[in-house]
């Protein structure tokens, strides 16, 4: 469109707040740094060497004059300090009814698990208007989920979930790329974000059809890998029954209280030793090298659903 | 001997045609001795200084290389130069000799062991020979360097971010990681030999309220120096165990966790961007002082400024881990730290423009440097602000927003005032007088090169370019290409003064003891010292900076 | 301090040389404290996040060879610290034999350490390649890899400090260091090994006592 | 030789008794409360090892200042350490 683009394009209200504060920020570049340029400029003019000027009483110290370009600046800078680290802790807070999509990264490329089962590749298909939280997990090494257009960014830490959220407001196809440098094929690791209306969207996951959601996915391996075997309620004679346990505190056999969260949730199958609940033997095997990322994401919507499941019995 | 202390008969030899030697060449450190071994087993801090500036010149230059390539390659969007791993050794090389084996070392290494014995009135640094040693191992670590450069390199970027580079990159990282590992003992020995100097080798009457800011500043870096760069060292032996054995610190498979790598590395490297460009503030402080021939504007703030900018730069590290998946909450308060150490900065710049006031400013090329060095690093630093904004920091960050940002502190702040430095200290260093009409065209190119290179890269981080991006998307072309064209432009301003410094070794005219009428023990002193530096131990009876009562002189 | 010490070259008294050399000393074990404070926050990082098997894994390590060693090495200090006093009262030959002392008890540290990694190698704790190993837990297996490296990297520097005790006892004995006058050397070799055992005075509770 | 009155070995044998005494306290004592005990202890000892064995008492204030800056320095790395790892769980 433009030959040289100069801003990017914005598709949500955050991104609209973020841009009003970098331009709000560089209005105070310019308040903190004109002076400072003007006068020298003035000073070099008007104090060249053997040029005619008043140089008499040159002072070389004066505390207030010091204390005030010490103290505005941080003053004015606080303002800004407030502003930004509230629209930042928004990230961490995501509405209650938001969908929830998986993003699993591995060298080189994203995946993105839609509550509904459908997966797809370095592709994000959205619903505009409707909160999206991702829950993002990696494969191998650090990688991070950039959305310039949201002017959302959240790295991909293996061994642990983060997550970030957002509210497109604007279709339209966008760009996705990876930020944190993750070995050779880095700068290839791209692809495209598209915002739909809810009725396109809603098109667009009949189209791409896929017969079963995450959670039966899940609920298949749970049969396929043995999970069933310990933790059915029927067979709970060695480990805790999993019904509605998600969301809820589990007591430890540490004596701690923790929620049953998807980090928690993740952790009891890969370091099954480390957060054992009170009552039973560290006798569960990991499954480190067993289980991908996906299939783990997959046993997390699994034990979720169980939660819903408690509920309506 | 002894007629070398009167400055009249100084005054007659600088008066005679060029080609003759002074009496003060005669006797100078650089003619203490003409065989190799008289150099490379030297004690004298000014031999080993200019050993350290024509090895950080060596290394600059292997920096610059890498620099050049990634620029061209950048010059299209799909990757034609060069292959993926191609570009990521290319940019894993720059960064790791522009920062250990340049930077760091850069300034403190070379004018800080030729200056610092000079300005505080002592025969030479506390240690002279842990000085050789330390420069013997920035040579160990360097052929390390260029080894895992004819090796094949590594591709893991300077920062050497787990798990990638203990189980994933394919380079020689435990050979990179012992270079950078060998190199911090250098830092450390350096650190260690400037502080103690500066304790224990003031000459009478010189008090820390009439210390150089240059002494100051070098000693804010050196306790940096001494108290970061250990935690480095230690990080990346742990770096190189866990590939070599998979120790599993990093490894959150055994219950280890990758960011304690970014912490650890942080700790380090954050500060170690204060030892970049702390010696710089120092170097602009007497520049703007010489240039304006006026006392400094608030002294006593300028030099607590920088061990305030050394100390509060320790609390800010986390401002690196904005999106890394740290706490929130201890991302708030590093963004909070990150503003305080902002403000010591500020105050610097402010009191420079201060002293301009009523001041006899001539545009001699160390000055056009220390204002070149003021303009981009106030841009960098507000820049640097806007990073510390945790939101504006989640778009900008690992984007071109960043690489320009620290490009205009590293190379605008620490190359210009090195290159300050190197102008206004020459005549002292080497007795002869170069072509300022050159010098004042390099620093031309030199401001306009480094805009159109780094300018650009602003908005393009803002877009959405990544860094360490290869291949990019077509719309950011036009941009890149400025940039690389600022960059010819900037590398042309790195070759010219190589010309008329060299030129001037042979046929510049004679440098009186103080060329720039300045004040300061090193221009009391024959130019180029002799060996021990003065004819007998200087006292000192006057404030510093003490340009005014010079000026009364004058008129008397 | 005696006028008799000499004064070699930057320097221009001799209680200047003597401030030097002890403040450039204690700047460099200021480096070394940075260097082991670094694996000090591994511990704290690796403790913070699990901290009940860091417990159970603690245990298993033989707190009483532990106990001994701390008792070994800080008996070598007070050998180091009896030395250089007799060093500043010019008793090289005395000197010279407290110095053998804590060289020697130095490397019975270390044998009782090699003695203890033998008793983990074949408990299976040691972490080492090839070696079927029973950890109760993946970070059992985290915390022996940091108690390795860490008391590794203290023995290396332990053994860096026996060899310089015998060096300067050997030089003493042969009348090179001239006491009183140049025992700032052996004032500083012994703040070296103090350090050395400040660092196990802190790496045993923090490996051994993690109860 | 060895005079006991030498305050040198009273030290060591404070340095002894306090060793004991860690070794007692982590049986007693364990979670944080047991790592502040023990940590304490070592603290201690460490000062009186650095207060006489490494002639601190005899030093200008300034070489004092030089001996400590680094162990305080390491409290700032392992303050935000634990200020990360502590709240992480938080939102």
């Amino acid at each position: 469109m433009n030959f040289i683009p100069l801003w990017p394009p914005g598709a949500s209200a955050y991104s609209h707040q973020i841009d009003l504060l970098v331009i709000a920020f560089t209005v105070l570049i310019v308040a903190l740094s004109a002076p400072v340029f003007i006068l020298l400029l003035v000073f070099i003019v008007k104090y060249r060497r053997g040029k005619e000027a008043d140089r008499r009483h040159a002072p070389d110290r004066n505390i207030p004059l010091e204390l005030s370009w010490t103290i505005i600046p941080f003053v004015a800078l606080l303002g800004f300090y407030i502003w930004s680290t509230d629209l930042f802790a928004r990230l961490y807070h995501p509405p209650a009814d938001a969908m929830q999509i998986d993003v699993v990264a591995k060298q080189w490329m994203w995946k993105f698990q839609h509550p509904e089962g459908q997966a797809e590749i370095n592709e994000l298909h959205v619903p505009s208007g409707q909160p999206v939280k991702l829950t993002m997990a990696s494969q191998d090494v650090i990688h991070s989920l950039f959305i310039p257009a949201l002017r959302i960014k959240q790295d991909v830490v293996p061994g642990r979930y983060t997550s970030s959220w957002f509210v497109a407001d604007k279709t339209g196809t966008y760009r996705i790329a990876c930020s944190q440098y993750c070995g050779s094929n880095h700068s290839e690791m791209t692809g495209s974000f598209v915002v739909m209306n809810p009725a396109d969207y809603a098109k667009w996951l009949s189209l791409s059809s896929n017969e079963v959601n995450l959670a039966a996915e899940g609920a298949a391996l749970f049969r396929s890998r043995g999970c069933s075997g310990c933790h059915d309620p029927g067979a709970s004679v060695r480990a805790p029954s999993l019904a509605g346990i998600y969301g809820n505190p589990v007591p430890l056999q540490s004596g701690e209280i923790v929620i049953a969260d998807d980090q928690y949730i993740r952790d009891s199958i890969l370091l099954p030793q480390s957060k054992v609940v009170a009552g039973y033997q560290p006798i569960m095997p990991t499954f480190q090298n067993v289980l991908s990322e996906e299939d783990v994401m997959k046993l997390v919507a699994y034990v979720k659903s169980l939660k819903q499941a408690g509920v309506t019995q | 001997m002894t007629d070398v202390a009167d400055p009249k008969l100084e005054e007659a030899n600088v008066g005679r045609v060029g080609s003759t030697e002074t009496v003060a060449q005669r006797v100078s450190y650089l003619r203490a001795g003409h065989s190799l071994k008289s150099w490379l087993l030297t004690t004298d801090h000014k031999r080993i200084g200019v050993l350290y500036t024509l090895s950080i010149t060596f290394f600059f230059f292997i920096g610059a290389a890498a620099a050049a390539l990634i620029r061209l390659d950048l010059l299209t969007p799909a990757g034609d130069l060069m292959t993926n791993e191609g570009y990521n050794r290319a940019f894993t090389v720059h960064g790791v000799v522009m920062v250990w084996f340049f930077l760091i070392p850069s300034i403190p290494n070379t004018f800080g062991n030729f200056l610092i014995p000079l300005m505080i009135g002592a025969k030479d640094l506390a240690f002279p020979k842990l000085n050789l040693l330390s420069w013997y191992i920035y040579m160990l670590a360097g052929l390390f360097t260029v080894f895992v450069l004819i090796a094949g390199g590594v591709d893991t970027g300077w920062t050497f971010y787990t798990p990638l580079s203990t189980m994933y990159a394919n380079g020689n990282v435990i050979l990179a990681a012992s270079a950078v590992f060998i190199v911090g003992f250098s830092s450390i020995l350096t650190g260690l030999n400037f502080i103690v100097t500066v304790h224990t080798l003031r000459c009478p009457g010189m008090t820390w309220g009439r210390l150089p800011l240059f002494v100051w500043s070098i000693y804010a870096t050196s306790l940096i120096l001494v108290l970061a760069t250990p935690v480095l060292a230690i990080t990346l032996v742990l770096i190189s165990l866990e590939r070599l054995f998979g120790l599993g610190i990093f490894n959150p498979a055994i219950g280890g966790d990758p960011l304690l790598f970014q912490h650890l590395f942080w700790f380090y490297s954050h500060p170690a961007v204060y030892i970049m460009v702390l010696p710089a503030l120092g170097v602009v402080s007497e520049l703007v002082a010489a240039g304006a021939h006026k006392p400094i504007f608030g002294y006593q703030f300028v030099a607590g400024s920088s061990i305030a900018i050394a100390a509060l730069g320790f609390f800010v590290w986390g401002h690196h881990m904005f999106v890394s998946g740290q706490s929130l909450y201890a991302s708030a308060a590093f963004s909070f730290l990150s503003i305080a150490v902002a403000i010591p900065s500020g105050v610097k710049v402010y009191n420079w423009t201060a002293t301009l006031f009523k001041g006899h400013i001539s545009l001699d090329p160390p000055f056009l440097f220390a204002m070149t060095f003021i303009g981009l690093f106030v841009f960098g630093g507000l820049t640097g602000l806007m990073l510390a904004m945790l939101a504006i920091d989640v778009h900008v960050h690992d984007t071109y927003f960043v690489i320009a940002h620290f490009h205009y502190i590293m190379v605008g702040g620490t190359i210009s005032a090195f290159f300050g430095a190197l102008h206004y200290w020459w005549p002292k260093i080497v007795g002869r007088m170069y072509s300022l009409a050159w010098g004042r065209v390099t620093a031309i190119f030199f401001f306009i090169g480094f805009n159109l290179t780094f300018f650009p890269q602003f908005l393009l981080g803002y877009l959405g370019m990544p860094r360490r991006y290869h291949v990019y998307p077509p719309e950011f072309q036009v941009l890149n290409v400025i940039s690389t064209g600022g960059a010819a432009v900037l590398g042309v301003a790195y070759v010219m003064p190589l010309i008329y410094l060299i030129y001037s070794m042979c046929y510049g005219k004679p440098a009186p003891n103080d060329p720039w009428n300045a004040t300061g023990l090193e221009w009391t002193t024959p130019s180029p010292p002799p060996k021990h530096n003065f004819e007998a131990l200087p006292v000192v009876d006057r404030p510093p900076y003490d340009y005014e009562i010079e000026m009364r002189d004058e008129h008397v | 301090m005696s006028d008799a010490r000499p004064v070699t070259d930057p320097f221009t008294d001799p209680l200047q040389q003597h401030r030097a050399a002890m403040m450039g000393m204690y700047v460099f074990l200021g480096s070394e404290i940075m260097l082991f404070g670094g694996l000090f926050c591994v511990a704290a990082a690796v403790r913070l996040a699990h901290a009940p098997e860091i417990v159970h894994a603690s245990r298993a390590l033989h707190f009483g060879i532990g106990g001994l060693n701390t008792a070994i090495l800080l008996t070598s200090s007070l050998f180091v610290a009896l030395g250089v006093e007799s060093a500043n009262g010019g008793r090289a030959k005395i000197t010279s034999r407290w110095l053998v002392g804590a060289a020697a008890l130095g490397l019975a540290f270390l044998m009782m350490k090699a003695y203890e990694y033998r008793m983990e190698f074949t408990e299976g704790l040691l972490p080492i390649e090839g070696v079927h190993s029973r950890y109760a837990d993946d970070v059992q297996h985290l915390f022996m890899n940091l108690y390795l490296i860490a008391t590794g990297l203290h023995a290396v520097h332990l053994s860096i400090g026996i060899l310089l005790l015998i060096a300067l006892s050997f030089r003493l004995a042969f009348g090179s260091i001239k006491l009183p006058e140049r025992a700032i050397v052996l004032v500083t070799a012994g703040l070296y090994w103090h350090l050395v055992d400040v660092i196990w005075v802190f790496l045993y509770p923090v490996f051994y006592l993690a109860r | 030789m060895l005079r006991l009155a030498n305050p040198l070995v009273v030290i060591w044998a404070i340095l002894l008794v306090l060793l004991s005494a860690t070794i007692a306290a982590s049986f007693v004592l364990s979670g944080p409360v047991g790592l502040v005990v023990s940590l304490s202890i070592a603290a201690i000892k460490s000062a009186m090892i650095y207060w006489r064995y490494m002639h601190l008492n005899e030093e200008t204030p300034l070489n004092r200042i030089a001996a400590l800056a680094a162990g305080l320095w390491l409290l700032i790395l392992l303050g935000f350490l634990g200020v990360d790892y502590w709240t992480r769980a938080l939102v």
